[in-house]
């Protein structure tokens, strides 16, 4: 039963492959390099989307670094809690945790609100048209609208809705590159909480100067601060500010405040808020 | 059985080897002047790809990563040479017509991926699901693209004459520019079907 | 050492399973390149033949087809040419015992699809049949010969003329007697 | 005289007329996946130069010396994939060690070399077209030259691609595929240059 | 005829006033007077509400090296300091002035003439400083900086920028037909400053035959050579004019100074005459008022603090058709959103124009026609520029010459496609600014 | 006075008067004279060809445009260009329905699909002249016989070879013979529609010059290597060569390199750039033409060129990048 080809087939295969892996065997003795394998799999484990909230320019970077220092306060907003825990699991070492942040549009000049300047026919693109002028609204610290900075999140959480950047909470994960995307700074990162109060207005302006510019805008009326039992609102050149670590989120503000719609965060309320104005 | 009836299927388009992964395209490009070299290619990789998912399934453990590539070309190898053989024998038509793509089915990236990816990390029965399905993906996506390029370029189905002897056929499909304009076509209509079904849900 | 071991062991396993199937594949792949060649050859003689006998001379092989009373019914002979519009062409060419044509397949061509690739044709091959070194002036029409040439091909059709005169040219050769009957 | 422009010929066959790309259709899978960008397309081109002409170099001598005479050329494919994937693999392993630099350009894409199917379709092809060493390797280093050349036409192409606003469902992988297509098309003016 | 070497276009001229003789506008009821009328720092205002000021008094003080001085334009009672909208197109700093209609100057200001030849060279330049003198010519570079440069670079040329490139204006052609004494004297003021060997030039476009003919008379005898400079845009920017007069080109990175040149506008040396022999701080300044949209086209003389809209009824008035305002030319100029906004030091123009191609023009995709590079005179490649800006790559922009285009606008006003060119550049050039203030940060 | 409704837009606020139609449409009449001359070289089917050609064009632009929701653009004269040089590019027989598969191949699958004009890579009426010579070999190479005025529809015309076609075919006696240089050049010889008459095309293409749309440095080159290298040949080897003044007249040489290869859209931007396209250009024309399967080489050589178009942009952009890197920038 046995060919005349099998002894030749065998032989020469076997001695080819013997030869191969002999030579494979030596040169990688010869020539190993030592590799840590945990980077590979930490970088494994990290989201990948190289958004640089952590600090380093990728997620390899961050591993790397991770593995390097084993320094427990890195942390990877984008992970959040579950990630800390791998990372800590892989590593042998407790992780801090991230706190949830999000991002916040200072700014409730819509359409609607917010009066205009002339008609801006230039580039379509925030930048573009603040360093042509003011921008297509009279309050030169809102949010112009133009949604330069969408294309900048890499998680689909900000949308424009009515002339106003709209930031979806549950999807932001204060990875921080919408910041340096808007010319008129009106994007700032807050802790996520469950009910929290901000000042949703960025305008320096004097109160008159504001109220003619937007409906929506803080005044700076002092109302707000003496209500506030905490001592969490300030002013600070005209526009009042939320202390969070002071703030209590007991919603008095809201009550007394003249525009009505200037201190809310949460999608939900922004609604409700709005609903309470016009009726 | 859900989990095997979810491998099975995934082949087809979600993770169609050659339209999604692009996977083993020289083939898919090469032989599919004809409906019939289609599905000879087709099903002469899914043997293959039975074979040695089923070889490396049952082996991989006892193989160590050094030399693992090598170990599982090997494996391939074999099974291709098998299937030459078997194909020299007993159909010389098509042997005629793939030519030298048999044997470069041994460096059809997706079953040297599939080995890789799936058989050495999973148990023999998953694996054989899965070459099945991801074999008769490869075959379901040569024989639309060799249909195509068939009934457009020759005016023929499995060489069944539709047109007359005399017709103009737009002869750019039975060559290779026809090749790379088809599988681009089926993709993108792929594509745009898909979406189509997402937006539907 | 383990790595290399296993290697070598797959690498003999490999090449034993190979030997084992190349020896049982054998036959069979000659059988089916024998069966090819007759195939071939079927096609262009119009009647069932009984046995075939090769032949390979110098300059080229052909084909004696018998019927069951050992007599020779048929002659195939492989015949080229390099003069096609992309050179070579190959065709194997059928004809009877008194040297009339019977019909002829090609073998090989690079002409152009769609223009030349049209010697493959039916319609092309139909009007060779039946043709003698003799009764024919093998030239195309154009040149005030009796073939039909290919629109727009007529390169290609000179070119098979050409590869039919050479292989009849060829079997009266070798057959000097039949066709002086 | 004549060897040379027998030389000649195969050359401009290799990387013109029958360009391992748009006429023979092999190595499609790095030539779609590696072509994103023109600095990794010209460093798969660089590897594959290598790998290829080295291990048709390799099988022909494989060929020559074991499989003809012990009349087991059914051994080819496995016989010349074998010497491929080590090859691939100490090239890779040498590399590292020796140039970190050339390893980070090129090393990425040295696996890939191992499952791309010119390699060893161009090892198979200098057997089948019995040509002599030197032609071989001579055939096989421009056919890795045609290669480099289609992929970097390729890689500028889909360059040029990203800013253009192309539809939704031909964007990346279609869109590649049809200018391929009309690549090959172009090439085939290239046709009956050598017959 | 001398010209430049790259690049340039001949839009069509325009120029409705050229033999419109200079008009003084009287003081209007209020006066904005921006403390940001120069390239630096805004001045420090130094009054407040209420303060009663005379014209030519101080207002703001310069607030460092590279700032300015800024006066009163007018005698008056200052109304309030606060932010106001600016022809940039941003708001600044303004000091709001109710006239008292006097127009009465300060002690010792606009005196009559005296000879500056005793003067030293510290002298005149802190007259010169003193007065807030900045480049008139557009960029409104503080003048006693530019003409004090680091003692390593020695100026040998210095050249008076009459060129007037740009569509419609017409400001410095007619300050040049009726002040070519005044221009002489401040050049000749200006030269003496850098020693006997500089060499004087006043270079400008040939389609000011008159205004050639007249300073040349006046500069014949006083080693000034008047060079007749071919029309086409952008003949008097700096770069440009540097280039077409001595040949020398200035590269990338570099000022003038590092090829021994100083160029300034006309006007410029007329308020550094005045500065110096008259004691006559910057407050008015020659604007051209045109377009097809005003009533009256005029050459006027304004104080600095005269808003758009007052100067506007003074001119007839704009027409209801009228969908641009423009401070400055047709090619550099901005479109200004309210007739709020006063002019500066360094407005030149002021056209109301209908422009119909902004409502229908849309950018359309470059077809390559390589047009912009032809006419660039920075030699770039606008169409690159702009793709890039497109694609916000910002590292990859810095690297085509980001920062050498002059934002003459000359690629923007060829392309076919409608593309806006200089747009792009100069949004790539606020990102690119932006990135840079973040990193140092 | 505060009725007036300002808009805010950026410099500079005039602009010229150029625009993609004036580009385009002067092409087209600059091809004016080759079209009047096809017609009168092969008649009412020529007209009828090129019309159904351009409109097919513009229809499947107007039907890409609202596929893809985009602005109509059917009208800016590109589709008209395409679609006029696409109907100079065949035979005056071709049958109709190839020709609008032909359209739909140049607007569709080689302008579109790349996102349109300005980002198309390939020239589209050169691609779909391509796709239509190698699908369809039979009708793209037999060329009706000119008959001047002749005003039937051409069911049954004679056909004949080009004088490339018949160079290749029958070598260089025939070809002289089929063909007297003046014939070439007043375009009274069988060919496409455009490629006949090397008069008409010069004729426009002075004029497109004259006007600043197209620049000489592409065709010039592609004439002048095509000149040199045929012309070594024919030094060489007269017998087996033809005359580079007969390479001149022949064959779409002049309509592609003064047409086709100047397409903005798809030749390079910068001077050494288009010298280079140009040569490489011609000489790929020669070497296809010398020894090449096909008669004529001018379409796949531009083609071909058009795929390094990306390749020599980048050339320069790197150029570019090196010359500001090496002038350190003063802050
Ligand atoms: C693209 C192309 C392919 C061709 N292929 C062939 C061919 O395969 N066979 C052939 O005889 N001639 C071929 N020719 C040559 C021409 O058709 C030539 O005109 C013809 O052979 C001689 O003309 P006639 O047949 O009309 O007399 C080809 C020409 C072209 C342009
Ligand atoms: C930051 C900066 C510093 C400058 N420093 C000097 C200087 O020291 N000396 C000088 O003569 N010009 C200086 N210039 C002025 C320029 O050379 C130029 O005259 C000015 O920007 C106005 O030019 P333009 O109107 O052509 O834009 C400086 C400009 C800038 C922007
Ligand atoms: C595109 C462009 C065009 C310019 N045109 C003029 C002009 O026509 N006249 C002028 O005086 N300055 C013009 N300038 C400004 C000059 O470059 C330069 O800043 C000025 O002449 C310097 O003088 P100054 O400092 O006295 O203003 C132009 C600048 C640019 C960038
Ligand atoms: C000088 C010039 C030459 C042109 N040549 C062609 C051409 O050869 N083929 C074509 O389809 N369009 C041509 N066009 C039209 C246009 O550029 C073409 O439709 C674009 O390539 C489509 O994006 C030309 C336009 C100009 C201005
Ligand atoms: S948040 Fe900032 S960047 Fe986003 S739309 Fe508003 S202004 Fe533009
Ligand atoms: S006033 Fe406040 S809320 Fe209104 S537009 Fe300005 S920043 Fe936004
Ligand atoms: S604006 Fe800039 S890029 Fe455009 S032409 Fe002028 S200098 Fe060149
Ligand atoms: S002028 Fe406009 S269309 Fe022409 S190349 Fe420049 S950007 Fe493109
Ligand atoms: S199948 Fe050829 S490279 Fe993948």
């Amino acid at each position: 039963m046995i060919s005349e080809a099998f002894i030749p087939a065998v032989a020469s295969l076997g001695s080819v492959a013997l030869t191969l892996g002999l030579i494979i065997f030596y040169v990688s003795k010869k020539f190993h390099v030592e590799e840590d394998p945990m980077v590979t799999i930490l970088n494994d484990t990290l989201p990948g989307v190289n958004c640089g909230a952590c600090g380093y320019p990728s997620c390899g970077q961050f591993a790397e670094v991770l593995v390097e220092t084993k320094d427990s306060s890195m942390t990877c907003p984008v992970g959040g809690t579950d990630l800390a825990e791998k990372l800590g699991d892989t590593l042998g070492i407790t992780m801090a945790e991230p706190k949830p942040i999000t991002a916040v549009v200072l700014c409730q000049g819509d359409n609607d609100t917010a009066r205009e300047t002339a008609e801006y026919l230039g580039i379509q693109d925030c930048w573009a048209a603040t360093q042509t002028y003011v921008g297509p609204k009279q309050c030169r610290y809102s949010c112009v609208g133009l949604g330069s900075c969408i294309a900048f999140c890499d998680f689909g959480a900000m949308r424009l809705e009515n002339g106003l950047i709209i930031i979806d909470k549950d999807r932001c994960t204060g990875c921080e590159a919408c910041i340096p995307a808007c010319p008129t700074g009106v994007i700032v990162m807050q802790e996520k909480k469950a009910e929290r109060y901000v000042i949703a207005c960025n305008s320096h302006d004097k109160g008159a100067a504001t109220k003619k510019a937007c409906d929506a805008g803080c005044i700076a009326c002092q109302k707000c601060v003496k209500v506030c039992d905490d001592d969490a609102i300030v002013i600070e050149n005209f526009l009042a500010k939320i202390i969070q670590e002071k703030c209590t989120s007991c919603g008095k503000c809201i009550e007394v405040c003249p525009t009505k719609v200037n201190c809310i965060l949460l999608e939900e309320d922004l609604k409700e808020a709005k609903q309470k104005k016009a009726s | 059985m859900n989990e095997a009836l979810n491998i099975f299927t995934r082949g087809f388009v979600k993770e169609n080897p050659v339209t999604k992964m692009l996977l083993g395209l020289c083939p898919v490009l090469a032989v599919t002047t004809t409906a019939i070299n289609g599905l000879g290619m087709g099903l002469a990789t899914t043997f293959v790809l039975l074979g040695s998912n089923v070889v490396i399934a049952l082996a991989s453990k006892a193989i160590p990563s050094t030399v693992r590539i090598p170990s599982f070309i090997l494996v391939i190898a074999t099974f291709v040479t098998i299937v030459d053989l078997l194909i020299q024998a007993f159909s010389p038509e098509l042997n005629q017509s793939l030519g030298i793509f048999i044997p470069l089915i041994v460096v059809n990236c997706m079953i040297l991926g599939r080995a890789e990816a799936f058989a050495s990390r999973n148990g023999l029965w998953y694996s054989i699901i899965d070459a099945i399905g991801m074999g008769l993906g490869f075959t379901f996506a040569l024989l639309l693209l060799s249909i195509f390029r068939e009934v457009l370029g020759a005016g023929t189905i499995f060489n069944i004459p539709l047109v007359g002897e005399d017709a103009s056929t737009i002869l750019v499909f039975a060559l290779p520019p026809g090749a790379f304009a088809g599988l681009g076509l089926i993709i993108a209509g792929l594509n745009s079907l898909e979406k189509k079904m997402g937006d539907k849900k | 050492m383990r790595p290399i071991t296993i290697l070598t062991i797959v690498g003999i396993l490999s090449a034993s399973l190979l030997a084992v199937v190349e020896d049982l594949t054998r036959e069979p792949i000659a059988i089916a390149k024998e069966q090819m060649k007759r195939k071939a050859i079927e096609q262009i003689f119009p009647f069932p033949f009984d046995s075939l006998r090769t032949v390979t001379t110098e300059q080229t092989t052909f084909y004696e087809a018998y019927n069951q009373d050992n007599a020779i019914e048929g002659i195939a002979v492989e015949t080229s040419t390099e003069e096609g519009y992309s050179g070579l062409i190959e065709i194997l060419l059928g004809v009877s015992p008194d040297q009339k044509i019977l019909g002829y397949k090609v073998l090989f061509h690079r002409e152009t699809p769609g223009l030349g690739d049209k010697i493959d044709k039916p319609k092309f091959k139909e009007q060779f049949k039946g043709r003698t070194l003799e009764n024919t002036n093998w030239k195309v029409k154009k040149d005030g010969g009796d073939i039909d040439e290919l629109t727009a091909a007529t390169i290609s059709s000179k070119a098979v003329a050409n590869a039919v005169v050479k292989g009849l040219e060829f079997i009266k050769e070798q057959y000097p007697k039949s066709s002086a009957e | 005289m004549n060897e040379l422009s027998g030389l000649l010929l195969v050359i401009v066959s290799a990387i013109f007329v029958n360009n391992v790309v748009f006429a023979r259709f092999l190595g499609i899978c790095p030539y779609l996946g590696v072509s994103r960008k023109l600095d990794t397309a010209l460093g798969m081109g660089f590897a594959v130069t290598f790998v290829m002409t080295i291990a048709t170099a390799i099988g022909y001598v494989l060929h020559y010396g074991i499989l003809v005479p012990f009349k087991i050329e059914f051994m080819q494919t496995i016989m010349f994939i074998l010497v491929i994937a080590s090859l691939v693999q100490l090239v890779e392993i040498v590399l590292k060690k020796v140039s970190k630099s050339l390893y980070n350009s090129l090393g990425i894409f040295l696996p890939l070399i191992t499952t791309n199917c010119a390699i060893l379709g161009v090892a198979l092809i200098a057997i089948q077209e019995d040509y002599s060493f030197v032609t071989s390797v001579v055939f096989a280093f421009f056919s890795a030259m045609g290669f480099i050349l289609a992929i970097l036409l390729f890689a500028g192409i889909r360059e040029k691609l990203e800013e253009a606003d192309v539809p939704k469902p031909f964007k990346n992988v279609p869109i590649g595929f049809i200018s391929a297509a009309i690549l090959s098309l172009a090439f085939m003016g290239f046709s009956g240059l050598v017959k | 005829m001398k010209t430049f070497k790259t690049g340039g276009i001949h839009p069509p001229e325009s120029k409705f006033t050229e033999n419109t003789p200079v008009e003084l506008m009287p003081v209007p009821k209020e006066l904005a007077i921006s403390l940001n009328q120069h390239l630096g720092k805004p001045a420090k205002p130094v009054v407040k509400a209420g303060s009663e000021v005379k014209k030519g008094e101080l207002i703001g003080e310069a607030d460092g090296f590279i700032s300015a001085n800024v006066h009163a334009s007018t005698s008056g009672k200052v109304k309030s300091v606060k932010p106001h909208p600016h022809p940039g197109g941003h708001y600044a700093m303004t000091v709001f002035i109710t006239p008292d209609g006097q127009d009465e100057w300060a002690e010792g200001l606009n005196t009559d003439p005296v000879d500056w030849h005793g003067f030293s060279k510290e002298d005149i330049i802190g007259k010169i400083k003193n007065a807030g003198i900045v480049g008139m010519g557009g960029a409104g570079f503080p003048t006693n900086v530019k003409l004090a440069p680091p003692p390593d670079k020695k100026i040998d040329t210095i050249i008076l920028n009459g060129a007037e490139c740009e569509p419609f204006l017409t400001a410095d052609h007619r300050l040049m037909l009726e002040s070519p004494e005044e221009i002489v004297e401040g050049l000749n003021i200006i030269t003496s400053l850098f020693g006997g060997e500089a060499r004087a030039y006043i270079g400008i476009e040939s389609n000011k035959k008159d205004a050639i003919e007249t300073l040349t008379s006046h500069a014949s005898s006083k080693g000034i050579e008047v060079v007749s400079l071919k029309t086409k845009y952008p003949q008097g920017a700096e770069k440009q004019l540097i280039n077409a007069i001595t040949g020398r080109t200035i590269e990338p990175g570099e000022l003038p100074f590092d090829k021994g040149c100083l160029v300034q506008n006309i006007a410029t040396a007329v308020a550094v005459y005045e500065a110096v022999c008259k004691n006559k701080p910057l407050v008015d300044r020659v604007v051209t008022v045109s377009g097809l949209e005003i009533g009256k086209p005029k050459n006027i003389r304004a104080l600095v603090g005269t808003s758009f809209r007052d100067i506007s009824l003074f001119c007839g008035n704009l027409k209801e058709s009228t969908n641009q305002i423009i401070s400055g030319g047709p090619m550099m100029g901005k479109a200004v959103y309210t007739l709020d906004v006063p002019i500066i030091k360094t407005t030149s123009g002021m056209l109301f124009i209908n422009n119909v191609g902004i409502e229908k023009a849309r950018e359309r995709t470059c077809i390559r026609c390589g047009k912009c590079v032809d006419v660039c005179p920075q030699g770039l490649a606008p169409w690159l520029l702009a793709n890039v800006a497109q694609l916000r790559e910002f590292d990859e922009i810095q690297l085509l010459g980001l920062a050498n285009c002059t934002e003459c606008g000359s690629c923007t006003y060829v392309c076919p496609s409608k593309r806006e060119l200089v747009h792009w550049i100069k949004y790539a050039k606020a990102l690119v600014n932006n990135r840079q203030k973040r990193k140092s940060a | 006075m505060e009725s007036v409704n300002l808009k805010v837009s950026n410099a500079p606020f005039v602009r010229s008067k150029d625009s993609i139609e004036s580009v385009m449409y002067n092409v087209a009449l600059a091809l004016a004279p080759a079209t009047v001359m096809s017609v009168y070289l092969f008649g009412m089917r020529a007209l009828v060809l090129t019309v159904v050609c351009i409109l097919s064009c513009i229809a499947f632009e107007w039907l890409m445009d609202k596929a893809r929701n985009k602005p109509n653009s059917c009208l800016d004269g590109s589709a008209l260009v395409t679609g006029l040089l696409l109907a100079l590019n065949v035979p005056a027989n071709l049958p109709l329905w190839m020709v609008v598969t032909g359209s739909f191949i140049a607007i569709v699958a080689t302008k579109h699909v790349f996102g349109g004009l300005g980002y198309n890579v390939f020239n589209p009426a050169l691609v779909a002249r391509v796709f239509l010579l190698i699908s369809f070999p039979a009708a793209m190479t037999s060329w009706p016989m000119p008959a001047p005025f002749s005003f039937d529809m051409m069911v049954d015309m004679e056909t004949g070879a080009s004088p490339l076609g018949i160079l290749k075919t029958d070598g260089v006696q025939a070809a002289l013979a089929s063909l007297s240089l003046m014939d070439g050049f007043y375009g009274t010889m069988t060919g496409s529609l455009g490629e006949t008459s090397a008069l008409a095309l010069l004729a426009g293409a002075v004029w497109l010059w004259y006007k600043k749309y197209i620049t000489m440095y592409i065709p010039l080159t592609i004439m002048g290597s095509v000149f040199l290298f045929t012309g070594l040949f024919h030094l060489i080897d007269p017998g087996t060569y033809a005359s580079p003044a007969f390479h001149m007249v022949t064959g779409g040489l002049i309509l592609g390199a003064f047409f086709m290869a100047t397409d903005m859209v798809t030749s390079p931007l910068s001077i050494r750039g288009q010298l280079l396209f140009g040569l490489g250009c011609g000489l790929l024309t020669a070497v296809i033409r010398l020894w090449g399967g096909y008669p004529e080489g001018i379409s796949f050589a531009i083609l071909i060129m058009n795929s390094f178009v990306p390749l020599i942009d980048r050339w320069d952009l790197n150029d570019r990048k090196a010359e500001n890197k090496k002038k350190p920038e003063k802050p």
